[in-house]
Formats: C-alpha cells, structure tokens, sequence
C-alpha cells in the first residue's frame, strides 16, 4: 500500500506550520506563543478565558475556533496526540483576565491526563481557578460517563465561546456549557481511513464495500461494522440511536450539525441532510438551527457525523450569538 | 552491585534507544487495538529524554530519572506522554544518594506503579501499561534481599507476564474502550513498551557483569 | 480496483435530492422548481437578476450559492454535466425582475451551449434581457479565450452576487464582475482523484508519487505532472505562476482564496497559506482577506487550489458585503 | 428505397439502443482524453429519446427527428446534449413529408453539420464529432443519385475515415483542450458515437433488404 500523499514539509514541523499559517491568515489578531499555543491577541480585559485543544489532525477543531466570541487560546498536540501540559499551562495563564478560565476539550485518557496537569502547574504558579467541562458527546458507546469528544464539540467550543464572552463569572459559563454538553448526542459513519502523516499509513482499514458506524475520531474501532448501504437506510439508523439516546421527543427544538469527516462530498452531506429533516420532522422535533460542512475532521478520513443539541433559550442564544475565526464566523 | 551516576545514565540512554529502536513495534501494537501514534510519541519522548539525560549535570541519581522523564512529559504528548514521564520521574525526588542499588531500583518501580495510578485512575486488569508495572514492581520488592540484577530480572519477568496478560483483556480505558471483545488478542502498547523498557535496563545491567 | 463507496441513494436522483437537501436547510428561503433550479423565495423586486449553475458534483459551486448577496437561482445539470437548456430558460424567467439577468457559469463548451440555448429561448419567451461574463480565471492554459472556470468562481459569483443587488442596471452589474473576471486567477493542483457516482471510477490516475498542476475541475489533464514534492516548493512554483500571469505587481491590494478541492486536509491548506503569505508579503503584494476552505470542490478530489484577485475600492466593497447562503454567510 | 414513417421510428429506435447498448466503450473513450461522463450522458439522452420516438404520434418524418432530438437536449445535459440533440433535430423543419428518401438522408446530415458548426463554433480539425458529422455529410451527397442504402453506407463510411482522423488529431475545444500533444492517440468520443449511430441506421436498412 502506498504511502498516503500530503501537501506538507517535515513531519516535524506541521503543527507549528499550521499555527504559523492561522496566525497569517488573522490579520494580527491570532499569535502563536509557547510554540503550540494559538492566542487571540485582543482578550478582552475581564472576562471568563476560555481554552480548548487537544491532538492536531482535526483541523477545524479545535486550534481554528480561536477568536472574538470563540475561545482565548487553543492548545495544539502532535497529530492525533495530546498537548503536553507546559503549553496547557502556558494557555491558561496567558487567558486568564481575572475570572479564572474554562476548559474545554475532548474526553480521551491522554488529554485529561495533560490538561489536568497543566492546569494545576497554572493554578500553582499564579492561583488561576480552572473548571473543565469534557466535550463526551459521542452516543456510540453506552456508558456516559467514558464517552469520546466527537463532531458536537464544535457545539460546545461556539457555546463556550459565547458563554465566556457573556457570563459574569466562571461558574455561569460552566453551568451553561455543561447544560449544552447535557443536551448534545453525536453519532459518526467511516467510511474509509484518514491517515497519519508521520507514518503516511490509514490509521485502519475497512473493506471495499464496508463502513463503520460510531468509528472514533482517530480511528478507534466503533459499534457496529456493515455493508455499504443507501443513504436514506443509514441515516434512518443514525438518527433513531440518536433519537433514542438522550432522548430527543417531540415538541423539542433542536440544532443538528452535519459534519464531514474530511473526504465526503458536501452533495452526500444534503443528500444525508434532507433524509434527517424528513425523520425529524416526522417525529415532531424541530430543527431550528442546521450546520453542514467540515467542523471536525479526522484527517482525510470519509464518513460524517450527525449531532443534535437540544436548545433552551439560553442555548439557542449562545449558539447564535455573533463569533469571529478563520474558518467560522457568523454576525 | 550498584550503578554510579555515571552508570544510571548510561542505563537510562540504553533504555531511550531501545524505545527508538522499536517504533515500529509500538506503532503496530497501538494501529490494532488504538489509534496508532504510541510508536511515533514514545520516540519523540524518548528522543527529547535521551538529549536531556546525556547533557544533564546530576548532582544525584534522581536528577538524572527527573531530566529524562520531565523530557518525555513536555514532547511526547497524549496519555504516554504523561504515563512514562512519571514512569521514569516518579522516584525522582526521593533518589537524592549518588548510587542506584537493589532498593533504589525496587523503589522507581513501586513510585512509578503508585503515582501513575494516582493519576491515571486506571487498575490492573484495565489493559494499560499498570498491567505491566505494577508485577513489575511487585517481583522487584520481593527480589531486594538477591541484589540488583535479580531485581532488574524479576521486574522484567513481571513486566512480561503482565503484558502477556493484557493480551486477553478487555480495555477498559482509553482509545481501546469501544473495541470491546475485539479487544482480546493484542497485548496493550504501552505494556509493550514497559517490557522493552525493562529488558533494556536488565540487559544493560548485565553488561556490568 | 474497487468502486468508490458514496453516500447515496439510486444514482439517478442524487441531484434532485442534493438540492432537496438544500431546501431543507433553508428553512423556506430555497425552493426547487422545475426540477433542477433552485431558486430563492424572497427575491427583492427590481433587483438585477443572478442565475449561475453548471455540472454537479462541485458543491459547494455552484448550487450553493443562492441566497440574499449571492444568486437567485442555481441551475443544476448532472454531475459533471452542463443543465439542459429547459432548466437554464425557468432560472432565467424567475430571476428577471424587471432589470434582467446576469448569468455567470464556468467557461465549458457543454455549459455555453446549454446556457446560451436556454437563454435565447427565455428572451424569446419573455423578452427578458440577459447577459452573460463567464468564469474563466485557470491560468494553467495560455490563451485567454479558452480559460476554463475553476476556483475563483467562488469571488467571481460572490462579487456578482453584490453587484446584482446593488446595481441600478444590468450594465453595471455585468461591468462589475468583468471586472473581476479580468482580476482573478486561479492556478490548481491535484493529489488524487475524484470520482463519478454513476461509475464508481475515479476519473483519472496519479502515480502514487504523483502529482498535478493545473488539472481540471473535472480530472482534465493539467500542465504539468511532477512527483510530490515538499508544499513550500509547490506553493512557491505556483504563487510564482500566478503572479506573472496577470501579472499581479508590489503595491497591489488582493484577497486569497485557498480552496480545497475535496479530500484535502485543512492542515494542508494553512501549511500552504502560511507559504503564500511570506512569498506574496515578500513581493510587496498585500492580501487585504483571504478565504480558507471548501469553496469549490472536485467531488473527493485531494488537491488545492491558489486563486488572487487584485482589488480596487469596488471590488472590495462588493467582496466584503453582507449575504446569506447555507454554505457561505457573511455579516 | 424510402423510409416510411414507421420504418423511420424503427431505425431511430435501434440508433437509440445501440448508444445505450455501448456505454462503457463511451465512457473509456471520454475517460482517456475528457472527464469521462461521455457514456452516461449519451446513454441518459437517447433513452428518453427512445421513449420520446416510441410515444409519438408522428404526422411527419420530421416529427420524430424532433421527438428524439428534443428529448436529447432536455435530459442528456453536456456538450453532448446539445450537439447530439441539434444532430437529430437540425433537419427536422424541413421534413415535412412522410417518407425518408436518399436526398432526406443527406439533408439531414447536411443539416446536422451546418447547425453543430454554427451552434458549437467547432471546425473541422477541431477534434470533435463534427470531424465525423462533416465527411459523413459530404460522402453522402455525393451518394445521392446512388440511392439510400448507398448514402447510409457512404455516409458511415465517412464518419469513420472521419473518426479515425481524429486520433492525431490536438483538441482545440472542449474538455480535451488542455492536453495539448496528450491528446493524441485518442479518437475523440463524440466522433465515436457518431460512428455508432451511423452504422446503426445502416444496419437497420440493411434489415429492410
Ligand atoms: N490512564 C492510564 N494509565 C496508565 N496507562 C495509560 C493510561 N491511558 C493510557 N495509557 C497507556 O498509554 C498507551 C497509549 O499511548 P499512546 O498511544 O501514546 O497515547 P494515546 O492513547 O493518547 O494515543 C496505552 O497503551 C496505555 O498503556
Ligand atoms: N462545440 C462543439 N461542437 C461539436 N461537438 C462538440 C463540441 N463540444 C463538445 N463536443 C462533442 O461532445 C463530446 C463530449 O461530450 P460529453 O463528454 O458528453 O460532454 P462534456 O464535454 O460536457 O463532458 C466531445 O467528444 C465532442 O465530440
Ligand atoms: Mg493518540
Ligand atoms: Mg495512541
Ligand atoms: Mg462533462
Ligand atoms: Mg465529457
């Protein structure tokens, strides 16, 4: 098997190229510090810092969520690997204005085990409080406890954002990420590999005629392997775990985000986005909100994810409120 | 039988170019049952403790077991990033002699096992490098009274039963997790890596003669 | 070698459910009407009309695009495939409120037949006035004439869809966007191949080292196959190109669009911005915005594409102006 | 020999079959030099062409020209569309009686020829069906005074010779355009399908005996 091509230089030095490129692109307002750490460099003077990060390869999330109602600081690993906790620390001491900071990241061994660390280096050096709230949104797995940080992190970065934007102090914009991170299930399909560049090989594989569906982020192996099937049958079936899972019911109002995990045609996306209007509908719950493209990607893997969020006032006005970054901005 | 400081640093670069040697190793264990980076992050961390252990200035063996692992800690990354930082910084603090004996080595483990457990939250029997560790740590204790190279041989046994056990456990942390039963039938990588850590440091032992 | 897997259901209605999808997504601001347009619901009255549309399978482009700032309508033909005539003729008819339509479509031979076809029959119908600036910005080929419209289609439709709100006459309008149209430039390069849906077939082959420059939107063979090679190389070969193509010159103001042409990673994508920046800040050439993402895509196609546009006030007022659309919205 | 009505709906139909009956050698030849939709567009046209043809209720020869030709251009989309829509309907107008003689089978290809060109702006030499449209044309002119079975092999005849210049032929239109010297080797695929619905009429009257 060939090696997977990438426009990229040394293998070494991708993720701070990628930062390099971020910090290009902003017109001034993002900087890279600490090597692996993406900053805005307007934080407003006190507010609540909001930091997210974890592995890079995942491109948007999270190092591109980095602006004015977004997050302060995004914490980049190597590919597919948790930041270690120095940049972690350096991160929440640079976004720390006075109200403490939040942090926001996916639920994997490897970026609690860092984030933690780096937290409480920060909290020892300058007193900073820190809360965390895990983005564990992905329902393929029973236990809601152990669940993975998934495509609906982006979902939770924007509503973070916002949170810390707004709130009056660390405790409200916890309380309301973790009622979004409450109301926020996301089911994915692979359907082929993503790959890793140091290595140039699929970090798994699947047959010709095989998919995968609650595959992971990274690769990791998911619920249930099956034969390629209609769109219309699998997105039936993702929706109904979906569903049942938190469970949505009717009469609810919900924000659906269908997001490609890299390689998938936007035409597959509508193709899978009109059959969930049409089961949603059917079952009386209303989409009020829909996101569709590429927010949380696994390199080049093919595949999506469906996530639904539950909205409240509160969360519908987060979710909407204005943002600005290099990939997602809205007014 | 034990190492100067000059000795514990060459046993703990023998033990970075093992893991370096053996990326390949580690990146297959970890494509089976995880997401495939242990073999790539364990040789950044490995890279980076080398480099610091050689151009360390110890005043005491323990500063030389904290060179290496706060290396391993600030460029490895992910869980193993923080796992074998603490494997090699665990006992760093209390090493303040000049000399590394039975004991010494006996006492790394039982830190390493205690504090990587602490942190970690995972147990034996949860398929992660603890399972490796922990006989490790215990066959070394029980081996203080016979010397040094029996401790370092009875780790490494123990850390070899222990990663061949993991081989039929289920995960029940990390990437691993959602396999479920298709967990079985591979040995967890970073159990891999504490074997090939501690044939290392035994092998290196025995050069001493 | 096996068939790509896709997310769909019988070949023969992915377009009309594509744009169903869209319509979803709209919350009734879209609707699709005879057949393959998709047309906004809300069209001002006395506004100059905008209709773009081509072959499917590039989505974002075109059919995305049609919203308030942006199209009125989407004419959709196949994949790959310029719309039929009959299609081109109700875009035309819907669009045309009083001032006429601008039509602006990728310069294919298949597309000019059919748009033009089906523009004569609406003005023999109706009378309606229309006129037509084709995107022709790939500057892998010399001739000018012959240009075929890739990337910067993108800005190309976005400043039309300005212009045709703003304008007081068709006049204006069709000046403004050829004025763009004689501004931009778009060099591509591509990595690996898409597919069509209908066959499974990816249409063309790469070695497994090779890559290349200037391929069509469509897998048409390019100007230049060469083995991969590090992305600032590539970047640099093609920023020079572009450059002396117009030629763009020290002191000119220009917005950047990366765009991804499917299966491309964005940390490929800031990898390369990151390289145009130091080369294009290097030649004195001032980036005044730049785009980063899926724009215009070649379904699963792994490749790039550069496109510049130099700006003056206009161009940059109409770039920068508010629009909505379900994959592009700017406030 | 002349064509009745019926016998005309007859040799459009099998004009039909025979495009969607050779799709794949359509979309190979569309692959090596354009962007391979060639066959699937083709065959799209000429089966709701074929529906059209066998659904209508014809008062003219013309009006079944008109039924496929419209039907082409309404669902095949393309260039394909267009031009092989136009080669149906182009002599249409003029067909308004209820027989299709050997000068009606020129006319129509001379028709067709006249109206690509002035429609597509492709000239011979161009690397297009219309290097395959425009000997055809001609050799059947010329074949007139020899009666239809005659034009229809002449005209064949020089759609072929027509088609096989094409392969060292540069495109200077279309899709193929950026090949440049590449494209050589390549018979252009429009000028393939002429071919085939050419030698489908022929082999339709040959049946007629
Ligand atoms: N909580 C934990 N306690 C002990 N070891 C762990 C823990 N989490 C992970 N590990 C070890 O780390 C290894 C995986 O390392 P690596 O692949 O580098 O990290 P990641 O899981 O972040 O990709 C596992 O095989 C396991 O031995
Ligand atoms: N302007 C033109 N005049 C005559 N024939 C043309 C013209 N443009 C394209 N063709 C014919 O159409 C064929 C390509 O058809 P097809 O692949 O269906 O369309 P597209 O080029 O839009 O993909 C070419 O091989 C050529 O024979
Ligand atoms: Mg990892
Ligand atoms: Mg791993
Ligand atoms: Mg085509
Ligand atoms: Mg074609």
């Amino acid at each position: 098997m060939a090696k997977v091509k990438k426009i990229i230089n040394d293998t070494e030095n991708i993720v701070s190229e990628v930062l390099d490129g971020y910090v290009a692109a902003s017109m001034g307002k993002l900087a890279r510090v600490s090597d692996r750490v993406l900053a805005r460099t307007d934080i407003e003077p006190g507010k609540v810092g909001l930091v997210i990060g974890g592995g890079s390869g995942h491109e948007p999330v999270y190092t591109s969520y980095v602006g004015k109602g977004l997050a302060d600081a995004s914490v980049a690993g190597n590919i597919f690997a948790a930041p270690a906790p120095q940049f972690v620390t350096a991160a929440v001491e640079l976004a720390d204005k006075g109200k403490g900071v939040l942090l926001v990241y996916g639920n994997y061994a490897g970026d609690v085990l860092n984030f933690d660390l780096g937290a409480e280096d920060a909290t020892d050096d300058t007193g900073v409080e820190v809360r965390t709230v895990l983005v564990a949104d992905d329902c393929a797995t029973p236990d809601l406890e152990t669940r993975r940080g998934i495509g609906g992190g982006f979902y939770q970065v924007k509503i973070a954002g916002a949170a810390c934007a707004e709130a009056a102090s660390l405790e409200e914009a916890e309380a309301a990420v973790k009622k979004c991170q409450a109301n926020l299930r996301t089911l994915g399909v692979a359907v082929s590999a993503g790959s890793l560049p140091e290595t140039g090989e699929p970090t798994f594989t699947l047959g010709d005629d095989e998919i995968e569906i609650g595959l992971g982020a990274h690769g990791e192996v998911g619920v249930e392997r099956s034969k390629l099937m209609p769109a219309d049958v699998l997105t039936t079936k993702m929706i109904d775990h979906l569903v049942a899972d938190l469970p949505y019911k009717k009469g609810d109002r919900v924000a659906m985000l269908v997001n490609n995990l890299g390689a998938t045609t936007q035409m597959e996306l509508m193709i899978v986005t009109r059959k969930a209007y049409q089961l949603l509908g059917d079952l009386g719950i209303e989409i009020a909100r829909c996101d569709i493209g590429a927010y949380f990607c696994s390199q080049e893997m093919a595949g999506f994810s469906i996530s639904l969020l539950k909205l409240d006032d509160q969360l519908e006005h987060l979710l909407n409120a204005p943002c600005e970054s290099i990939t997602f901005s809205q007014g | 039988m034990e190492l100067t400081i000059e000795q514990t640093r060459g046993m703990l670069a023998a033990m970075c170019d093992a893991i370096i040697a053996n990326v390949d190793i580690l990146t297959k264990a970890d494509q089976a049952i995880g997401d495939g980076d242990h073999g790539v992050g364990m040789s950044r961390g490995f890279k980076a403790a080398k480099e610091a252990i050689e151009g360390a200035e110890p005043a005491t063996v323990g500063d030389l077991f904290k060179a290496g692992g706060s290396a391993i800690m600030a460029t490895s990354g992910g869980a193993s990033g923080v796992i074998f930082g603490m494997f090699l910084k665990a006992p760093a603090r209390t090493f303040t002699g000049d000399t590394l004996d039975a004991a010494g080595y006996a006492t790394w483990l039982a830190a390493a096992a205690a504090q990587i457990q602490a942190r970690g939250k995972a147990k034996p029997g949860d398929k992660t490098m603890v399972d490796a560790v922990v006989p490790a740590a215990e066959a070394a204790e029980e081996a203080v009274p016979k010397g040094l190279l029996a401790v370092a041989e009875a780790a490494a046994e123990g850390a070899h039963k222990g990663k061949d056990d993991t081989v039929d456990m289920i995960a029940t942390f990390g990437k691993a997790k959602a396999l479920g039963e298709r967990a079985k039938g591979h040995p967890d990588p970073g159990a891999v890596s504490t074997t090939i850590l501690l044939d290392t440091a035994l092998a290196y032992l025995k050069t001493l003669g």
